[in-house]
């Protein structure tokens, strides 16, 4: 399964054969389904598909934070600095969360609880998982906000989330995250839900934060442009598998998945005086997948053979598609 | 793409200086001590047949303006003047006699579409308000179907069961079942996923070309923006600050907040891409703006003059742009801000990427 | 934990099926196994008050002093009184007039508050202020208080009461459809429609009202629960139905009075008013999952 | 949080109005002339006079409102039709006995009510959880008027544990008042602690599905801490609302449990007047405890802002 682009050299995160189920009306559903990846040190990978992907779960798993009830891990492997994670108990796992590996969500208006200050949420992530007093820990705090770029730190502490800005809060999620220097950052659409300016502002400063401390950084997005811009390496998900993966260079040059093509065909402003390409048809429902290959009945490459077996993700120089054709269709990229 | 639709005949929308307030704060007693200015003195223009795209971040009050000129909200101050009458105190039948020209689409399917009702009711709901006939609201609801691309049994699902796209082409089909001339397209893709978004657009402008439809397209994404408009106008905290072709304003911008915003879009094609401009901090609140330019407090060339004196809309050619770096200064006098900017970064060293 | 239901949502909406609302509200409502007991119990109290004569094993005036607080045996299956009443009958003539009562207090509740309340939501401003004031007010004294203020002014009798109970829960339907009528018109369709030309009478009534009907629907039968219980609370004080009619609440009070003697005589009148109150609320809370929006669940 | 709390008191004085009004217009409900049907069948004409210008009918009910109301703000409600004797001094005489049984039945409710409630929440779907649930829809079912009977018999009669009625002001035997006070307030404190027992739960499961609940649980902190600090006290803003609800309902049943365990309260008094259509003592009861309630609900309202810092800014 595991493939050359998808490992890194020294992982920090090793993800294999992962499956994850959730409980809906049509029964258990696999909503992610034989995910392998790898997350190298200091290494920046996105992770990017259309909503309903898997992308959002995929990174969840591996917090652990798939709810009891609703959903489940059913299969694979999710390992951390060589650390089982799937194999640790509830209590164990909340150690690592926030101290090895951290989360920066979507929506930075409500990932903050509104009836604290930021300063006693800072404080309390910071205590919980370093051995600090009060007050160390709230002189780091005024460190880490500062560092994130929030001015005059020493009020900005003792506000409450809703006196700041969608663009400070994230600011102050990402110092939350940071706080304990993890090793590994996941960003789950940390930009979506800001504005084009801000979203420039936050993304530099994830990227400033990364060289410095060099942790690893899992971007998950559905934006193509976030994913080129800062993104080293690429994961494309579509139906809750990977269907390609690549380094960003190759990913955009030249593109070895049907369905990374149409996307980028479908991008406005890419070939601005041509006609969209968009992808026709919607994303198969889970509970009635195509027999073959999940992209068929879209993808305007397909062949016979596409309707029948359903493709395995295969190497291809140094990186891997889940297509049939993969070696030899010449799909066009976004051109340098 | 870059050639306006028409010319000659009379604007389908003329908006001069209209203006919108809103009541932001009340003191003890419940009485309002501070408004938010949404939009301040905008005007804009457009022809038949031709598309005018309207960029913005939050807080702009590209959205307010679309409302105000759809009647939905009262404007303050201004005129909007739609196909030569002045709807801007409409009201009652003159008001319902406008709205057949002007259909509005709205940004969020799921909510502008009633849960409750069957996707064929959705469509025909404007037929009916306007005593369409039975027989020809079904033969009209069902070619608006196939227009927008939907099926025959769609119209008889209720919208919930939809995709955001499919929402989105009944909400199209809705506004053009009384055939308007112009239809305001507030953030019409943003809620849409990449793949779904080019499907939508591409509809809006087989429907235009098909139609001779004339489009306010209200978005935050410059690149949607510029590949659906003939021109664009930019807004900032309530200001017009920038219109023109789309190509022009897009590769040429002349405002340095049109620059900044152009800079920041994530562009996934390395070789066009532009030097990243970061603006510091953000929108300072339409409640309390900024004295002189609104732009100057994030502005990397303002100059005294700015923090003074509120820059006026002048024309350059066809773009017309309100910063004083036109005006006065260095003189750009319609140029591109790009230079300056250039020139600016090469001075101080940093390396361009 | 919403992130399951985030990245599901598109997928899951493509996935269902063409189906009429109705469809969908009784599929959903089969699902739920204790709102369906509730309907059922609830219709066969029903169906054996209107039908009572016929029911009842016995006259449920007929005294009989040898039977003198019998206990339950084949004669009095849930044993008599202290007048030798059969239990059973007498409660299923007090359905009679514990359901009537009911109902009379919900018509007036709802005739008073819906109206009001649409309006108050949709047009807001002034209207709206001096409407909520005036429930905020009748919602500031107590229910039973109100109730029995009234009753004392107006005298005594079943009628009055219930129309007291009536006026007391006219507000809690005027909040619940104002707010709900609030909520549809932030919804973008409301604008949608107004950019279409459909004048506002013909919004309220097309999109307004029936999506305020859900809400409302849940909240009728918890009031016909809170009626129940409010009038059987009147006339066990002796303030609604006067002997020798007598509703669940007078059997109670009658019961009270021989506590030591006889406990069977509260229990099953208790009973009665427990589960039928007990019915209303779980219906209504099955009726409100089986309501509940679409986009939430699935 | 002053602006808040001036803000919420000025709200205050037209509802105050409205509630005065209220009870002064009970009056103009009764049928006929007043005078004439709250006298009886058989009054003479001098005890109808008497009637008439003791409620000062004679005058216009502008003018009667305004001194109805003067006098109430002074402490006067005028005087009971029969024995003559202040509606003032009655309400103050009852009043302790009635807010001690509120008092206790509403700090029971909330000791049971909120952890019961906060368990079922964060343990949702568990066998606990649902036994908790099916016992607070049944809870919330019970009438007063079923619970009191069945607790005397059990607690008063079978066991003789607590005196099954009667009542001890607290300034004669503190230990007795309690004691007299305990069935009642029990029998009035299930219903609430079934109210404030779902609401809590409700609020707890709202509450742990919002996103800063998942950022807690992301930043790896404590079960406690996510529980104790940022689920529960986000959750209490509807649980304080319930809890505010509760006591006017408190008030309501108050009436029929005072009747029932025979306490020397408002309420019980208030039965009386209703059989003797003592409409001055009426409409003094209802003004005192609507305005009690008026205030409760401000102070409640006034307390979110400790909850929610966004209510205070907005004020």
């Amino acid at each position: 399964m595991s493939s050359h682009a998808s490992s890194a050299v020294d992982p920090v995160l090793q993800i294999e054969d992962l499956a994850v189920e959730f409980i809906t009306e049509h029964g258990w559903l696999t909503v992610v389904d034989g995910v392998s990846f790898e997350v190298g040190r200091g290494e920046t990978v996105g992770l990017i598909g259309e909503s309903g992907c898997g992308k959002s779960v995929t990174a969840m798993a591996v917090l652990g934070l798939i709810e009891q009830r609703s959903g489940r891990v059913s299969r694979g492997c999710i390992r951390l600095d060589g650390r089982d994670l799937l194999a640790l108990d509830s209590r164990e796992m909340r150690e690592i969360r926030g101290r090895k590996v951290a989360m920066v969500f979507q929506e930075p208006m409500t990932s903050i609880d509104p009836a604290f200050t930021v300063g006693n949420q800072m404080v309390e992530v910071l205590r919980r998982h370093l051995p600090m007093s009060r007050s160390q820990a709230r002189q780091r705090s005024v460190e880490l906000l500062d560092r994130v770029g929030i001015t005059d730190p020493h009020r900005r502490i003792d506000s409450f989330p809703h006196e700041l800005s969608g663009g400070m809060r994230q600011r102050v999620l990402i110092a939350m995250a940071l706080s304990c220097e993890p090793d590994l950052l996941i960003a789950d659409e940390p930009t979506t839900a800001l504005d084009v300016t801000v979203q420039a502002q936050v993304l530099d400063l994830l990227a400033g934060l990364q060289a410095e401390m060099g942790m690893a950084v899992l971007l998950v997005t559905h934006d193509l442009g976030v994913v080129s811009e800062t993104c080293e390496r690429v994961i494309v998900m579509y139906a809750g598998e990977i269907v390609e993966t690549a380094s960003t260079d190759e990913l955009f040059a030249r593109p070895l998945h049907p369905y990374t093509a149409a996307m980028l065909a479908s991008l406005p402003g890419l070939h601005p005086d041509e006609p969209l390409d968009p992808i026709p048809g919607i994303v198969p429902p889970r509970h009635a997948l195509p027999p073959g290959c999940w992209f068929e009945p879209r993808c305007e490459h397909a062949i016979e053979l596409c309707g029948s077996g359903h493709p395995t993700l295969v190497a291809v120089g140094g990186r891997s598609a889940r297509c049939l054709r993969a070696d030899d269709l010449r799909l066009p990229g976004v051109g340098s | 793409m870059n050639t306006t639709g028409s010319t000659a005949s009379t604007p389908i929308l003329e908006v001069s200086e209209v203006s919108k307030s809103f009541p932001a704060s009340k003191d003890v007693f419940g009485r309002v001590v501070a408004r938010l200015q949404a939009v301040v003195e905008a005007s804009l223009t457009i022809n038949p047949g031709e598309t005018l795209g309207l960029v913005g971040e939050s807080g702009s009050g590209k959205s307010t303006l679309g409302r105000l000129v759809m009647r939905l909200t009262d404007v303050d101050a201004g005129r909007i003047v739609l196909d030569g009458d002045d709807i801007t105190e409409s009201n009652g039948p003159e008001l319902r006699a406008a709205r057949r020209k002007m259909q509005i689409v709205f940004q969020d399917p799921q909510s502008s579409l009633d849960p409750n009702w069957l996707v064929r009711d959705i469509i025909a709901e404007p037929l009916r308000a306007y005593g369409v006939s039975r027989a020809d609201r079904l033969s009209a609801t069902e070619r608006l179907l196939a227009d927008v691309g939907l099926e025959h049994a769609h119209g008889s699902r209720y919208a919930s069961e939809f995709s955001g796209g499919q929402r989105q082409r009944v909400a199209i089909a809705r506004a053009l079942a009384l055939e308007p001339n112009l239809v305001v397209c507030d953030e019409p893709v943003s809620a849409l996923d990449v793949s779904t978004q080019a499907q939508v657009l591409s509809l809006l402008e087989a429907l235009r070309d098909r139609r001779n439809l004339a489009y306010l397209f209200i978005a935050h994404d410059l690149a949607v923006v510029h590949h659906i408009s003939h021109r664009i106008a930019v807004m900032y905290l309530g200001r017009i600050v920038e219109v023109g072709p789309a190509d022009d304003v897009y590769n040429r911008p002349r405002h340095p907040y049109t620059e900044a915003l152009l800079s920041a879009m994530p562009n996934p094609k390395p070789a066009s891409r532009r030097q990243r401009i970061l603006l510091t901090g953000e929108m300072p609140s339409p409640v309390d703006p900024p004295p002189g330019c609104r732009f100057q407090t994030r502005c990397a060339h303002a100059m005294d003059l700015c923090r003074r004196v509120e820059p006026e809309l002048v024309a350059y050619g066809d773009v017309e742009v309100a910063c004083h770096l036109h005006d006065t200064g260095p003189e750009l006098a319609g140029a591109s801000v790009t230079e300056i900017s250039r020139g600016r970064s090469a001075g101080s060293a940093a390396p361009a990427s | 934990m919403t992130i399951a239901d985030h990245d599901m949502s598109s997928t899951a909406v493509e996935s269902a099926t063409t189906e009429s609302r109705r469809a969908r509200f009784l599929r959903r409502f089969r699902r739920q196994g204790w709102a369906i007991g509730a309907l059922v119990f609830l219709v066969i109290v029903a169906i054996s008050a209107i039908f009572a004569p016929w029911v009842a094993p016995h006259d449920p005036l007929s005294q009989s002093l040898t039977d003198s607080f019998a206990g339950p045996g084949s004669e009095y299956w849930l044993g008599a009184d202290r007048l030798g009443r059969d239990t059973l009958s007498r409660l299923i003539f007090g359905a009679r007039y514990s359901l009537l009562a009911a109902a009379q207090a919900v018509l007036v509740a709802t005739v008073l508050g819906v109206p009001i309340g649409v309006i108050a939501g949709l047009a807001r401003g002034k209207i709206d202020a001096v409407a909520s004031l005036v429930a905020d007010a009748v919602l500031s004294i107590p229910a039973i208080v109100l109730a029995l203020a009234i009753i004392g002014v107006l005298r005594p009798n079943l009628t009055n009461a219930m129309i007291a109970i009536g006026i007391v829960y006219a507000p809690r339907l005027f909040r619940v459809v104002r707010s709900a009528a609030i909520s549809v018109r932030e919804e973008t369709y409301i604008d949608a429609a107004r950019a279409s030309g459909v004048g506002m009478l013909t919004i309220a009534r097309t999109h307004v009202i029936p999506n305020v009907l859900s809400p409302l629907l849940v909240q009728i039968s918890l009031a016909l629960g809170f009626a129940v219980l409010a009038e059987a609370g009147i006339s066990f004080l002796g303030l609604g139905v006067q002997p020798p009619d007598a509703s669940w609440g007078v059997i109670l009070g009658q019961g009270t009075v021989k506590l030591e003697e006889q406990p069977l005589l509260i229990l099953f009148p208790g009973a009665a008013i427990l589960l039928t109150v007990l019915a209303f609320n779980v219906l209504g809370d099955g009726l409100n999952d089986s309501l509940g929006r679409e986009i939430r669940r699935e | 949080m002053l602006r808040l709390a001036a803000r919420r008191l000025l709200k205050v004085i037209p509802l105050l109005l409205l509630v005065s009004f209220i009870s002064f217009g009970l009056l103009n409900l009764v049928p006929g002339d007043p005078a004439v049907q709250i006298a009886g069948e058989f009054a003479t004409e001098e005890q109808i006079e008497d009637i008439r210008a003791g409620l000062g009918l004679d005058r216009p009910w502008p003018v009667r409102y305004a001194s109805w109301l003067g006098d109430a703000v002074r402490g006067d409600f005028g005087v009971s039709l029969f024995s003559k004797v202040s509606v003032a001094t009655q309400i103050w005489d009852r009043l302790p006995a009635t807010l001690s049984l509120i008092g206790l039945s509403l700090a029971i409710s909330a000791l049971i009510g909120v952890p019961a409630g906060t368990f079922a929440g964060w343990r949702e779907g568990t066998v606990l959880d649902r036994f908790l649930t099916m016992g607070t829809t049944v809870g919330v079912a019970v009438p007063v008027f079923v619970a009191a009977p069945v607790l005397i018999l059990i607690f008063g009669i079978k066991l003789d544990w607590l005196p099954a009625t009667g009542y001890v002001p607290i300034t004669a035997n503190p230990i007795d008042w309690a004691r007299s006070l305990m069935l009642p307030a029990i029998a009035l404190a299930l219903t609430g602690a079934a109210e404030i027992a779902r609401q809590t739960r409700a609020g707890v499961i709202d509450v742990k599905k919002q996103d800063f609940v998942r950022t807690a649980h992301a930043n790896g902190l404590a079960t406690w801490q996510v529980l104790g600090k940022h689920t529960l006290k986000n959750a209490m803003i509807p649980v304080i609302t319930v809890i505010g609800l509760q006591i006017g309902r408190l008030f309501g049943l108050s009436v029929l449990i005072e009747q029932i365990f025979n306490i020397p309260g408002l309420g019980s008094r208030l039965i009386a007047a209703v059989f003797e259509n003592d409409v001055p003592f009426i409409q003094g009861t209802v003004l005192i405890l609507g305005t009690v309630i008026v205030l409760v609900n401000a102070a409640v309202d006034i307390s979110y802002g400790y909850f929610n810092p966004r209510v205070r800014a907005a004020a």
